[in-house]
């Protein structure tokens, strides 16, 4: 089967988007013409320089609308995702204590310079986020988390220490991908470490995070924006399984 | 709500008492005339809405029969007497065969003897019109149950409900972008009409898949959106009100269709079509009062154009055209017979957002609507002229509207584009717009509640002088008379004749043996079945 | 000399544009990757799907950030435009009178089904727009404003009734590309009329109308927002004396 | 503007007695201990800006003394005394290069002979302070003759000064951005700084082109940015502000930067380092005592930062913390003689806008600043945390903050972003919040004075509670006083003990012998400065 879709607007295949961008220069009519060339170079047929708006000398900015030509199959878009079917705490409890038959310990931290915790806390601190209790409150989980501005050295000798069987990594900040650097320096750390009690289990979230991101930095798993605590607490259980041949 | 303005009861009393002296020849004149319009609504409630082919375009059955009564010369004994006779002779034929088979041979039918004969049609008249009616009824008491079983957003106190206008031009597109909208949060869908209709003396027919700036009106398109309004109202739990324009050349058809289909709201004005459309005076005013009628037996709003008032002359000097034409379409409507809680009064936040203190005077404005018509559900318009083509500013210029939409408790918001100096809306641009009225409906709720205006500020005396410049132009009105003030452009700036304009060769003197068995019935009876529905409708 | 310049949004270089649209799937991990699809086919590297909302069944719309690569070099930009330098209602009055001799007829009017006549209203109407006054107080001018919903066949007969030396044509809904339409049938009955007066300058404006657009379609200039009426009548007169060898 | 609520004013009385209770042991705090940043922070006041090349890297002048001033285990005696030795052993050498030779050879320097014989040296620091001072004062002066040529958006009755964030990580980057940023109408520019730099103890050194979620605070990046909004200010008529960030383990350090080069704001906290930076308690409170006299003396406003207690914890709930805060930090800067209209403290728009009536409580709690504050250049801080990344949603958020903020006549509106939750600000998106606000401030203008809140009404009583809470929470602290409050996380529910958290081995008792002239001159005069000045700076 194939279902080819178009972005859309007005009509059906109008192929219709809206664009904004600044250029460098002032505003003119041969900078509206650089931004419809702009909109050409898109991939856009039709393009509307609808808006034209000096933002003081040298800067304009533009709104567009214009047809993508694009037509994508929809049927053979695959997402790399986690794929999970989030349990509740209670059920999650009650596999780690039938099957596992030992407390999880969870180290978990916002990492380099990063200071921000909210993300990492929804998903750690009793209060959890949405409705959702954070790991703090599983009986069977044994949480550390190490807070913000965490080195990477240090995390990976407090994981050593703590004998963790899951790390967590929050990266919020990603301006000039200082996210992405972080993250790769951990890993290549990671790597170097030999772990005494096993690999941990290796996660990394946070609003520009996403699963796809994550596999291609080397990671087990990524979770972005409105993860829920129980959907990591499955996807640790259920990759624990897998590590060490449970079957559930 | 509780009174926030100083407006003085007496001048709003003598207000309500010009526009009553303004409006009164025009009952006259409704007394005397008819129109094409009117015949060929009067065609379809009793049941005819197919169309011939005509090289190869369609043209209504209606305006086929119609025409033939014309060419016969006997237009001013309306097109009742002679559609009564052809059902006597064929009482098995569908309306639309018995259309036919009158255009066939129009001679058949069309001949004064019908007319010396019609006393022994009565009976039959009679009850086809009555057949008619009740299935009009039986139409409403389909929205009734409706709105019973599902939420209504009407219910919700002084939240305006939220209108979105489909405008793609296909019907099929509006479809699928009124139920993206209804499932958004919209309440009302308008689906907006072709930039060409208004003018056309037909209303075209079937399924529309091409049109400027809208989409055409047509039955059918009116029975898709209603059908696939019911589908999407099952399925949110929410009753989705449908509209269209009873406007233009085929007020009362159109008002007759939306009957029939079940449309919630019409615009439906008493001069716009005059003075926006240049459609003759007469034309207009006796359409007016028979789309009136249909839309009072049916239970459906009606929403006024003044808004327009605004989009052509300065929002902040002529509050005062707007709220005299709002008298005026009271007064036109109450002679239908229709409550004021049926009545959408237009209006519009169409100010320069450059003048000082804008936001005052919008308040001001707005506020004194409602507080002068405190029962009518006030359709509050968005910004349009001072849109911007910079979306990220014109999105905040309808935050505003919205803040003040719910503050003052309008009845029905039409929710503003962020794209409106772009395009007609987008789907896209209909979500921005509910999420932008539900952050703000919900953030402002009601905080006029939690305060009081200062009596004699700013804010008060605006409102108080757009009601004194009204009590002017209406007494200059009153003095003039409803024609002479049009022809002098005391309304709008603009001037219009009494003879002048579009569809003036569509009027018509009525003959003393002239029948219309909807008009009459219904201006007889329509207080009657409101007051029995009302207790019935309210008990079930 | 050549300037180099790319979309801005942060850094010079970063090649940064927003775009927004909808997609007709509902809201899921694979609708994201779609919609980033999507954006990688519009020339766009690094694409962030920002936000996808869902708009009810089958519909999501998307907010991306990306760069996009192209670099244009500015200097070689030429914008199709009115080349005017803008006279007062005085200068332009005294050209005519010094130089043409004789009053200048216009006629306009709004097109087809279109009865928005604000625009051309802005630009004959005595009142004018953004504190330029409209033609019709020129003392060389003759304005005959016909108004909105004018067929084109109505404003050609009146055109020659009238012996325009200009017909000023408005276009304002385009929706379907109404306004293309008729003014391409405009055009096709403009050019085989006989003009015993001489054939007429010819332009068109609008909000979505610009030069381009209206040279391409074969009319001597258009004219697009914001434009005031002295622009229009320097316009004329100039065009007037080309077509007339008169020089200034 | 005139009261819209009924707050208990001994209640706010009391609260301001027991601010002042609760920070008085701080006195003795300050009267005992220096840090290293304010060591370095006076070196820099002295002229000493450059740095060394160590491993590539630049390491300040002032670090390297300071760093050996420890070294040779005399810092209980603060640097001047040695700094003031060296300066009379090599009167012609520039401060920088004052400070290489006594890095080359620091024990020629710092021994205690140096303090022994200070008292001959007095007379020389005496005067090397006075000039450094009126180094200072003459900054002060040029900013006064700027403002004075030039429109002063602060002086725009009830209308908050626009203020913009760049934080590109290149310092020229931010000037074009900064530059775009004004020329759309902004009035205030802040270089955000990028995320590493509150915990360096250190300021990092001249042009930067590389740094996260913000641009490194230099000396040299102060200088460049200044000088572009020079020009911009004289091109524009208008005079732009530059903020930057004292706060952080080199508060007094940023402090004397700041004053050398111009800058017009600082975000400077009593508290904000210990709670939200985990720096050490003794350490920011020492700090900030001293950066905020040279503040005062360079005629700065301070922004405080109590808009992160509403990031952090429920913003609702939480009125009350913020509040708290308020009172100590005025106290704290009192203290340090700074005036009222000085000091910006900070707050927030950032309940969640899903909570009915949300704008109800917004314009509650911002009023109730205002009225408890009614001098202060209130500095208000848009909604962050609720933003979403659907930017035209956001956009809207920013609409009602500038509605609130305008209506309440906040002093710094600090302009929020669209694209929020996702980068730090475009040009475009700075210059779509400025159109924003230019929309807002006009439309809605003064409109309290056109209106009453109602006694005891919902808005009054909410801003009540958080008067109340205020009360309890001050009390409690009172009770256990400022250090065993924080200790027990009374405010922001953060806890630190009193010789916890980063930077504590950088502070420490001062000996008797202890000489620091910027401290005790600045205590003493500051009265007589400000009182010279005021009537200066009123009557040219
Ligand atoms: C609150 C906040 C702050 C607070 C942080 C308080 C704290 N203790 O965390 C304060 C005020 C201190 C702050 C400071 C700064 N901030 Co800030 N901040 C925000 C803000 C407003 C909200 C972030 C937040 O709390 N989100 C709520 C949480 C629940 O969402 P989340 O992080 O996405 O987490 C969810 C998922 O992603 C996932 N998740 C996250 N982490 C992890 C980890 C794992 C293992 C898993 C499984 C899941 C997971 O689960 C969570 C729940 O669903 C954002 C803007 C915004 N609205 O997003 C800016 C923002 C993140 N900050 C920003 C910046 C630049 C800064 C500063 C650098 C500015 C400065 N120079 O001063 C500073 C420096 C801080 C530092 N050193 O890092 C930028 C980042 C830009 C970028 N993309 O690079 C943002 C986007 C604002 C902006 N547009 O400029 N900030
Ligand atoms: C006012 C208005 C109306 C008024 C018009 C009143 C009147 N007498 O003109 C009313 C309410 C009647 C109206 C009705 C409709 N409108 Co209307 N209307 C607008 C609105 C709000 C403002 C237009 C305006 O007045 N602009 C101000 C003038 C001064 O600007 P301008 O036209 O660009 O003119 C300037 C230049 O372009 C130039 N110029 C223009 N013409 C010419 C000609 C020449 C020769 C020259 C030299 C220069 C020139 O000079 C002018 C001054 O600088 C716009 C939205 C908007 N904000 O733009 C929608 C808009 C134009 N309308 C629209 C539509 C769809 C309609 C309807 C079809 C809707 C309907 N189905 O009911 C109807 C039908 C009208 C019809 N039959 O055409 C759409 C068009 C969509 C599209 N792109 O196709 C718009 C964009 C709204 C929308 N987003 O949906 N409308
Ligand atoms: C009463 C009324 N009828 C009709 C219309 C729509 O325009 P048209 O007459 O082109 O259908 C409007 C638009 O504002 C209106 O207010
Ligand atoms: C007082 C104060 N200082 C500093 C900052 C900036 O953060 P950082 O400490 O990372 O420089 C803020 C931010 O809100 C603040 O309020």
């Amino acid at each position: 089967m194939t279902k080819m879709i178009k972005t859309y607007g007005d009509r059906h295949g109008d192929g219709k988007v809206q664009v904004s961008f600044t250029l460098p220069v002032d505003k003119s009519e041969e900078a509206k013409e650089a931004a419809r060339q702009m909109a050409l170079s898109m991939n856009l047929e039709d393009p509307m320089v609808v808006s034209m708006e000096s933002m003081g000398k040298g800067y304009s900015m533009f709104v567009v609308y214009a047809r993508l030509k694009t037509e994508i199959d929809f049927d053979t878009i695959k997402a790399i995702k986690v794929e999970v079917n989030a349990l509740s705490m209670y059920d999650c409890d009650a596999l780690i204590k039938n099957k596992i038959k030992k407390k999880l310990t969870i180290v978990g931290a916002c990492t380099g310079y990063d200071a921000h915790t909210v993300g990492i806390d929804a998903i750690l601190n009793m209060k959890g986020y949405n409705g959702e209790y954070g790991l703090e409150r599983y009986g069977q989980l044994n949480v550390h988390n190490l807070g913000a501005q965490v080195l990477n050295k240090d995390l990976i000798e407090r994981s050593i220490k703590l004998k963790a069987d899951a790390i967590l990594i929050s990266k919020v900040v990603t301006q000039q991908d200082i996210h992405i650097r972080d993250l790769t320096d951990f890993i290549r750390l990671f790597e170097e470490t030999k772990w005494p009690h096993g690999r941990p289990i290796l996660l990394v979230g946070g609003p520009r995070v996403n699963h796809a991101l994550a596999v291609e930095l080397g990671y087990d798993a990524g979770f972005g924006p409105g993860t829920t605590p129980n959907v990591v607490a499955t996807y640790i259980i259920k990759k624990y399984f897998d590590n060490h041949g449970i079957k559930e | 709500m509780k009174k926030q303005l100083n407006l003085s009861k007496s001048k709003i009393q003598d207000c309500r008492k010009m526009a009553k002296k303004i409006s009164a020849p025009v009952f006259n004149l409704i007394a005397e005339k008819s129109s094409w319009s009117i015949e060929r609504a009067t065609l379809r409630l009793y049941g005819v809405d197919d169309a011939l082919k005509q090289s190869g375009l369609d043209y209504p059955l209606c305006n086929a029969v119609v025409d033939e009564l014309r060419k016969s010369k006997m237009e001013m004994y309306g097109v009742t007497p002679f559609w009564m006779y052809a059902r006597s002779k064929h009482t098995s034929l569908s309306a639309n065969d018995l259309a036919r088979v009158i255009c066939e041979k129009p001679s058949d039918y069309f001949h004064y003897q019908v007319i010396e004969n019609y006393p022994k049609l009565a009976k039959l008249a009679e009850k086809e019109t009555r057949e008619a009616i009740n299935h009009l009824l039986k139409v409403r008491d389909d929205r009734y149950k409706l709105k019973r079983k599902l939420q209504d957003p009407a219910q919700v106190k002084n939240r305006p409900m939220l209108y979105l206008i489909v405008a793609t031009g296909n019907i099929y597109d509006d479809v699928e972008q009124a139920k993206s909208a209804a499932r958004s949060g919209g309440d009302v869908i308008a689906v907006i009409r072709s930039t060409a209709q208004s003018l056309l003396d037909y209303v075209p027919h079937g399924a529309t898949t091409e049109g400027f700036g809208g989409t055409y009106a047509t039955q059918k398109n009116f029975q898709i959106m209603r059908q696939a309004l019911d589908e999407v109202s099952l399925e949110l739990g929410r009753y989705i009100r449908l509209v269209n324009y009873s406007s233009g050349l085929c007020m009362s058809e159109i008002a007759a269709m939306a009957a029939q289909e079940r449309l919630d709201f019409l615009l439906n004005d008493a001069m716009y079509g005059i003075l926006f459309r240049d459609i003759n005076m007469q034309r207009t005013l006796v359409d007016q009062h028979f789309s009136r009628l249909v839309i009072t037996l049916s239970d459906i709003y009606i929403n006024t154009g003044e808004d327009n008032y605004l989009t052509t002359a300065d929002a902040y000097e002529n509050g005062h055209q707007v709220l005299a034409s709002q008298f005026i379409n009271e007064c036109f409507a109450e002679n239908a017979h229709m409550n004021k809680d049926r009545m959408g009064l237009g209006h519009a936040f169409e100010m320069n957002p450059k003048i000082p203190n804008v936001f005052h005077w919008e308040l001001a404005r707005a506020l004194m609507t409602r507080e002068i018509f405190p029962e009518h559900p006030l359709k509050y318009m968005p910004s349009t002229k001072y849109k911007s083509t910079d979306i990220f500013y014109s999105h905040l210029m309808d935050a505003v509207f919205n803040l003040i939409g719910r503050m003052t408790g309008q009845g029905i918001q039409l929710l503003g584009m962020a794209t409106e100096a772009i395009h007609t809306p987008y789907m896209m641009d209909r979500y921005m717009s509910v999420v932008n009225a539900t952050y703000m409906f919900n953030g402002i709720g009601d905080i006029m509640e939690e305060m009081q205006l200062k009596k004699n500020g700013k804010i008060d005396k605006y409102a108080q002088k757009v009601l004194d410049d009204t009590h002017k132009l209406l007494k200059s009105m009153e003095k003039n008379g409803l024609y002479k003030s049009i022809e002098k452009g005391e309304l709008a700036h603009v001037k219009r004749t009494i003879d002048g304009g579009k569809g003036y060769e569509g009027v018509f003197l009525k003959d003393k043996k002239y029948v219309n068995l909807f008009a009459s019935i219904l201006t007889k009876e329509l207080p009657q079945i409101k007051k029995k529905l009302k207790s019935k409708e309210k008990v079930r």
